[in-house]
């Protein structure tokens, strides 16, 4: 039988190229039309210390990172007996027999990873041995990985090809090695190839190109994982004339920056994890107050406080819909897969100059690091919205009306005052209770502009159904086209607008008996604000900092879905 | 009050230090608009939360953009709209609570990218807005409606801090003599770089230094503030803090730095040196 | 007929006299056992400005301070011309004759407020003037006053007598200015003396009172308004060996030092308003994961951002109950009267110290300012709570368990780490999911410990009910009170504990068709809490930086109900 | 790593500056516990958020107590505790990002108040637990991952800003010379008052300036460090600019006032003139 799709993990210590081995395999195996997916866990130090990273191929688009291993590469024990219980049945492990002897041997096999690596004159190429071992184990031609070292290593330099020839040796040895341990996992099925072209990028990565293809032309932001990525990746690329990207000395300032680009008339952006959210709270609430555009990432990672720097949740949702003090509702967009990351950057660009406000995009560190083939976006097909620029003569009243109105733009007239303070037409401070009223009203009003009706629903019928968000999203559909494959009688729905939630959908959803919604925190902060907003709406949460198991979560919904068959809602 | 708007409803207190202030700003803001040939909607004055701050409501004539956001923040927010519009004449106002107690951290990372905007500081060693508690520049000992015991912290020397954190151009002055401050707010705007006008602007309802600054020789009270001598060279760094060193309120221009690159001299030269990325190529950068 | 009840204001410019003369009434009256309340509003200038502020004064404990006025006190034109509609009919004006001359007479009658003065000798004794009249008006006893001016000025120095007299005159002065008038407005009631002793205080006051009787003995705070007084008063009060105060250089500042204070063993707070509260959502993540006890008063005003600082809301609540990112879910008392600020201070301290973490206290500007008699609180019968410390030696494991441990004090033996990293049980960093399953239900489960059943419930078999939260308990009891009169079928429901709500209560709500919350703010801030807690829960709001009025509010909830009547719940 | 937790997993990279910071740490509080004779619990270790923050974790032998808390809010928590239980000695431990950029405001008001604690700043340039973007004292220029087209902001002069804002007790060092840096922090712990160490440890990974510190006489390279000759008058704030001024590194303590009062000091002073209130009489006083 052939297998239509692998998962294999590398683990070891920081700096034996782990990320370097996934990363490849999937660049590979994506470069000859396979779907691919990897998954990326990174220690607190900062070198060695125990990493991993795994990579899913398959003839099919890849939902979750898998939940259970075809091949293990064990660099050492450490590794080896963190990571062995979670290979399949069938399964195999490649271990550094260089570095260790499993007490048992069972479904593994060792192969001396440096001194093989030696044999080809570059002792650098330990990941092509194991490469090549594992290609052979999962039943991939050796042409593909010939063709990716090819690719990968012809830099136009000198030298170019003996180290292309060294890596092709290193696949090869890889694969005899392989072949000599008698195992085989079974041919890989040719690839499907996905329709229409492809790019492989990863979250933060699909977020940061997104806000180009928006039009962001003003970034400022301060490190933190895993929002880093974005502040690197926009020093290097946001610029030429007129873009202007810095690194500021903290959150606050780098919200307050932001809000004053916004003001001058720019795209503005900054990207941030949990702890810098909770730090930009005042200024949020100021772009609320006084209507300027900006957008705010915020890549959660395992919360409360520092939390869990390197870990997945998502536990921020709560916070970042009322980041700050006061009447204020912050529109938040959430994408569930590396693409929507892509999209739902250009959409919060959008929804920031539509309505003239903050916007959040909640991001999630596995999501983040992700790095995924995903249909290439079409550029001109994209709808790039830009600001209602108020284009009259000075004494222009900014705030007048109960709704939108253009902006003015600093150096043209129509000069106005932008104020936290409750404001009259003009700007300036006032305390008339009819004013506050009025901007209130105002306020809200705008948010109208954002609704839409963006999002995905299967199986309407069913009076249950499952609503996961962000990057749940992805175990969530694995696991209901399971059920669904069992018979099960559920429905989906799905959006990554989760403030204001799209209209119709939350008209359909208060309708069924139960919407169980998968989420990654303790508090199941979703289905609360479902309830709030009417839907009978329970939880399944999971707080252990990684994602959830597809098998582990189809069987936590059958047991809901029995229980509420039995007792009728009890929310 | 501005005439534009009978809503607002803040006014400074009968003699408050803010009143000069004002009409130096709109004299510094006519020079600049004259000497320029710029419209007065090219500049933004960002406003911090304070009595001070109201100075964005307040200015008469015609208008300029302003911001009156949250409390210590205005240079955050002056960095968004120069950076965000570079042809803009940035002019932060804020008082000595707002700038040097919690806007204090933003002092140093503007003064180390020397970003071109001009900040007057409104001194008056009090909180003027929530009623006269302690500030930083409030001397020590000193009993306000916080420090009913006297204040137990020392008073913050704000040139010296400005010069140690390479502010680019500094003035010290009085409110009183609005003819002079006019003239060296318009200075400082002309200064590429980052600007501080530090100026002592009595509190009359809760800390009023009137008679303090400028001296009451009848009851023999030596005046505090002192005009900086003409030969003065305020390139000198050391010179300058040689001034400050003295004490008491030196009048005029203690430092003056033209050789350093502003903010946007060094990302013009960036820009320059790196091309512009056109979203096309970037995604084909991603291509499998 | 008797009245029972008056509500005069005093309108004018600020510097006049205002707040003196209502707060001179309210003593007066309160000291021979009538019921009295002020409300206060500043302008957002320092000197002058339109300032007003009122009183109330009753023979039966007064819920709110008055929807239209018995007497209006107008100092000058634009004082009489923003305020007049508010007299009721029947009401009188009394008017500065000395400074303007209303178009129409009316129900209104002049004197010259400065030249009456004088002819007391005493230029300031204006204030005096316009009391001594207002007596007249209500038909209040002379002697109270004259008694009360005597109490007042008797303060130990050379020349009392003298101000006494020239007071005295002053007021009887006034009196017969008004008898001359013609007006009357009928004779006060005698006094029915509260049951036990009273005590004259403000929302801020109580609320710092409360703290000391609960033993705070740190303090750190930020001035902002209306939060300040609590600051000020501190500085002055919190004083005596073992004693900290301090004026902090900003929130953030702030809500470190009072973390820094409660983890080494004190009961330490902070008062802010909501800017504040924006800025303390990191270090409240902090003391949230790190199990320090502290508490927060947040005197909430208009808001978002800088907002209204002189007016009330009740807007924060969202904020208050997630400031920071991750799961986090802020323990909050908010009190609906001046003599609850006092208890639910002595609360906020007991549960912070009961469960180790952060509670917040959510007052409001229109009780900070108000003052009002309440009964003495009898210290002796408060109930403190105290820490559960660690008494034994070194190598304690402070973080070992699922549920509330004892903690070390530093200096004694049984040193830890207080981490806003995910930790173990000694305090060090970890990543492991285990441990922060472990921490995360640990942290949870010690809001088990703060549930209670203190609430008020009348009339539990209605199906449709009330249930106010904050101050706007004061308006919607006396609006319960006369629907109740008017035989209307609702019940009340009512709590300062508003998380976790007392568990006993929600269980009843639940079972409700229909829970109305009035409450200050736009989005229905604790009905959409309700909501997700599975209570068939709508608000009714205002913002307009005001109280509701009571007539206003008891025809609004009567519109609710017949809506509800005709059409079943529609969430 | 400390023995006793194998749950925790942090570690420096191998020849990180910070391990020799840590020894000396160890050295000065034992140093500190005998002359004061106190238990090793009457130590409160309070640390930022970077790879130096761990230190707190690292610390070997009997255990201090400590905060780990979030990024650049060490002084704060600091004063909380120094202030909730004035008998604790109070250690920061932060990192040049931690203390001078996010939690830069933080200094001004201590060392205003001279809050009676130590700090211990590891300056390694950069910001090392993120991985390697520029920190306030990265020099202009230099490429970091977050400046790839160089750092377009002037490096903070750590030192000078200190001595501007009163720090009353400044030292300089590098993490190489573990024993004198040791008797260093004892010292500066003995002090009185808000006391700096600002040591120089290189980051190995993302900055290793071990060489241009120790300088490389083959290379031609002249060291930064340098020793602060015996005759400095330390006590002279004159002297001490003169110091800070002169470049480098200078190696020893810079500045020490024992005049000034500490904060605890003013406190109790306070205390003594008022008298505690008790709750009976404060409510008796709103009575009717
Ligand atoms: C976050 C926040 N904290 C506190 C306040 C309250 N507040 C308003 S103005 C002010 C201080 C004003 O002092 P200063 O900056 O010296 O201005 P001045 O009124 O003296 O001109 C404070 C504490 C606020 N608005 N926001
Ligand atoms: C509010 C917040 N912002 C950002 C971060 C991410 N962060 C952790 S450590 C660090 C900088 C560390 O640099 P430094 O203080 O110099 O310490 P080093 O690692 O170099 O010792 C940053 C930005 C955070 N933890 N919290
Ligand atoms: S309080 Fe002081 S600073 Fe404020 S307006 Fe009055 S005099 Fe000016
Ligand atoms: S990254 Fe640098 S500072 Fe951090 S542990 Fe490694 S060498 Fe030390
Ligand atoms: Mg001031
Ligand atoms: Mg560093």
């Amino acid at each position: 039988m052939q297998k239509n799709d692998f998962v294999v993990r590398f683990a070891g210590e920081g700096g034996q190229g782990m990320v370097t081995s996934s990363e490849g395999l999937a660049q590979a195996a994506s470069s000859v039309g396979y779907n691919v997916q990897t998954f990326v866990t990174f220690p607190s130090q900062i070198m060695g210390g125990p990493t991993w990273a795994q990579a899913r191929v398959s003839t099919s688009p890849v939902l979750s990172s898998g939940d259970s291993l075809d091949v293990l590469v064990a660099f050492n024990e450490e590794a080896y007996m963190a990571h062995k219980d979670e290979v399949s049945d069938g399964g195999v492990v490649i271990f550094n027999s260089g570095a260790f002897q499993p007490e048992s041997g069972g479904n593994s096999f060792g192969m001396e990873f440096a001194k093989l690596a030696k044999q080809t004159g570059n002792a650098r190429a330990e990941n092509m041995i194991v490469l090549g071992a594992l290609a052979y184990l999962v039943g991939m031609s050796q042409q593909i990985l010939d063709d990716f070292v090819r690719e990968r290593f012809t830099r136009g330099r000198e030298g170019d090809e003996e180290i292309i020839i060294a890596n092709i040796k290193a696949l090869t040895l890889g694969r005899q090695e392989a072949e000599k341990s008698g195992f085989s996992l079974g041919e890989l099925a040719p690839p499907e190839k996905p329709e229409g072209d492809q790019i492989l990028i990863n979250g933060n990565e699909a977020v940061a190109v997104g806000a180009i293809a928006a039009g962001v032309n003003f970034y400022v932001g301060y490190p933190i994982s895993p929002a880093t990525a974005i502040l690197l990746w926009m020093e290097r690329n946001l610029t030429g004339e007129g873009k202007f990207v810095y690194q500021a000395s903290s959150e606050i300032e780098a919200i307050n920056a932001v809000f004053g680009g916004g003001y001058a008339g720019r795209k503005a952006m900054s990207a941030t994890a949990g702890p810098g959210l909770s730090l930009m709270g005042e200024g949020l609430g100021l772009a609320w107050m006084a209507e300027v555009p900006l957008v705010i990432v915020d890549v959660q990672r395992g919360g409360p406080s520092t939390g869990l720097p390197t870990k997945t949740e998502q536990s921020d949702l709560l916070m970042a819909l009322t980041p700050g003090h006061g009447d204020i509702s912050m529109p938040i967009i959430a994408p569930g897969t590396v693409e929507e990351c892509f999209y739902a950057s250009v959409m919060a660009f959008n929804w920031a100059e539509r309505y003239q406000g903050p916007v959040i995009l909640l991001s999630e560190h596995m999501l983040s690091e992700r790095r995924q083939n995903i249909p290439k976006p079409e550029i001109s097909k994209l709808k790039v919205e830009n600001r209602k620029v108020y284009t009259g003569s000075n004494g222009y009243n900014r705030y007048d009306g109960w709704e939108l109105s253009p902006m003015p733009i600093p150096g043209t007239p129509g000069s106005y005052i932008a104020n936290g303070s409750e404001h009259d037409v003009m700007g300036d401070t006032t305390h008339l209770a009819e004013r506050h009223i009025q901007m209130t009203e105002r306020r809200f009003s705008k948010l109208k502009l954002l609704e839409n009706e963006s999002y995905e629903s299967e199986n309407t019928d069913a009076s249950i159904v499952i609503m996961p968000w962000g990057g749940s999203k992805g175990p969530a559909s694995a696991a209901y086209a399971q059920l669904q494959a069992d018979g099960a009688d559920l429905g989906w729905y799905y959006t990554m607008f989760l403030n204001p939630l799209p209209v119709k959908m939350l008209e359909e959803l208060k309708k069924k008996s139960l919407v169980i919604v998968p989420e990654l925190n303790y508090m199941g902060q979703m289905s609360g604000i479902l309830r709030s907003q009417g839907v009978k709406a329970v939880s399944i949460t999971q707080y252990t900092g990684l994602p959830f198991k597809v098998a582990d979560l189809a069987k936590r919904i059958t047991e809901r879905v029995a229980q509420e068959k039995k007792e009728g809602v009890t929310v | 009050m501005s005439a534009k708007n009978p809503e607002y409803d803040f006014k400074w207190c009968p003699g408050c230090g803010d009143f000069g202030v004002r009409r130096a700003i709109e004299a510094a803001l006519k020079q600049r608009q004259t000497e320029t040939e710029q419209p007065m909607v090219n500049n933004v004055v960002v406003a911090g939360i304070g009595c001070s701050g109201n100075m964005v409501h307040l200015l008469e004539g015609e208008q300029p953009y302003g911001i009156h956001g949250i409390h210590g923040r205005s240079l955050p927010i002056a960095m968004g709209v120069k950076m965000g519009s570079p042809s803009l004449n940035v002019l932060v106002v804020a008082g000595d609570g707002d700038f040097l107690s919690i806007g204090q951290e933003h002092i140093a990372p503007q003064a180390a990218r020397n970003l071109d905007i001009t900040a007057v500081i409104m001194d008056n060693g009090v909180y003027g807005l929530t009623k006269g508690q302690s500030s930083p520049t409030t001397k020590v000992d000193t009993i306000t409606s916080s420090t009913p015991f006297g204040k137990s912290e020392q008073a913050l020397n704000p040139l010296m801090l400005y010069l140690a954190l390479g502010v680019s151009y500094l003035a010290s002055h009085v409110s009183t003599r609005v003819k002079d401050l006019g003239t060296t707010i318009a200075d400082a705007m002309n200064h590429k770089g980052f600007s501080v006008v530090h100026v002592q602007s009595p509190c009359t309802t809760y800390n009023n230094t009137f008679q303090e600054l400028k001296g009451n020789p009848k009851e023999g009270i030596a005046p505090l503030a002192w005009n900086i001598p003409e030969q003065h060279d305020s390139s000198d760094l050391e010179q300058a803090y040689e001034v400050v060193k003295q004490g008491g309120i030196p009048l005029g221009v203690i430092y003056r730095n033209t050789e350093r690159p502003s903010l946007q001299d060094r990302v013009d030269e960036i820009n320059n040196k790196s091309f512009e990325r056109k979203i096309e190529s970037i995604i084909e950068s991603f291509a499998i």
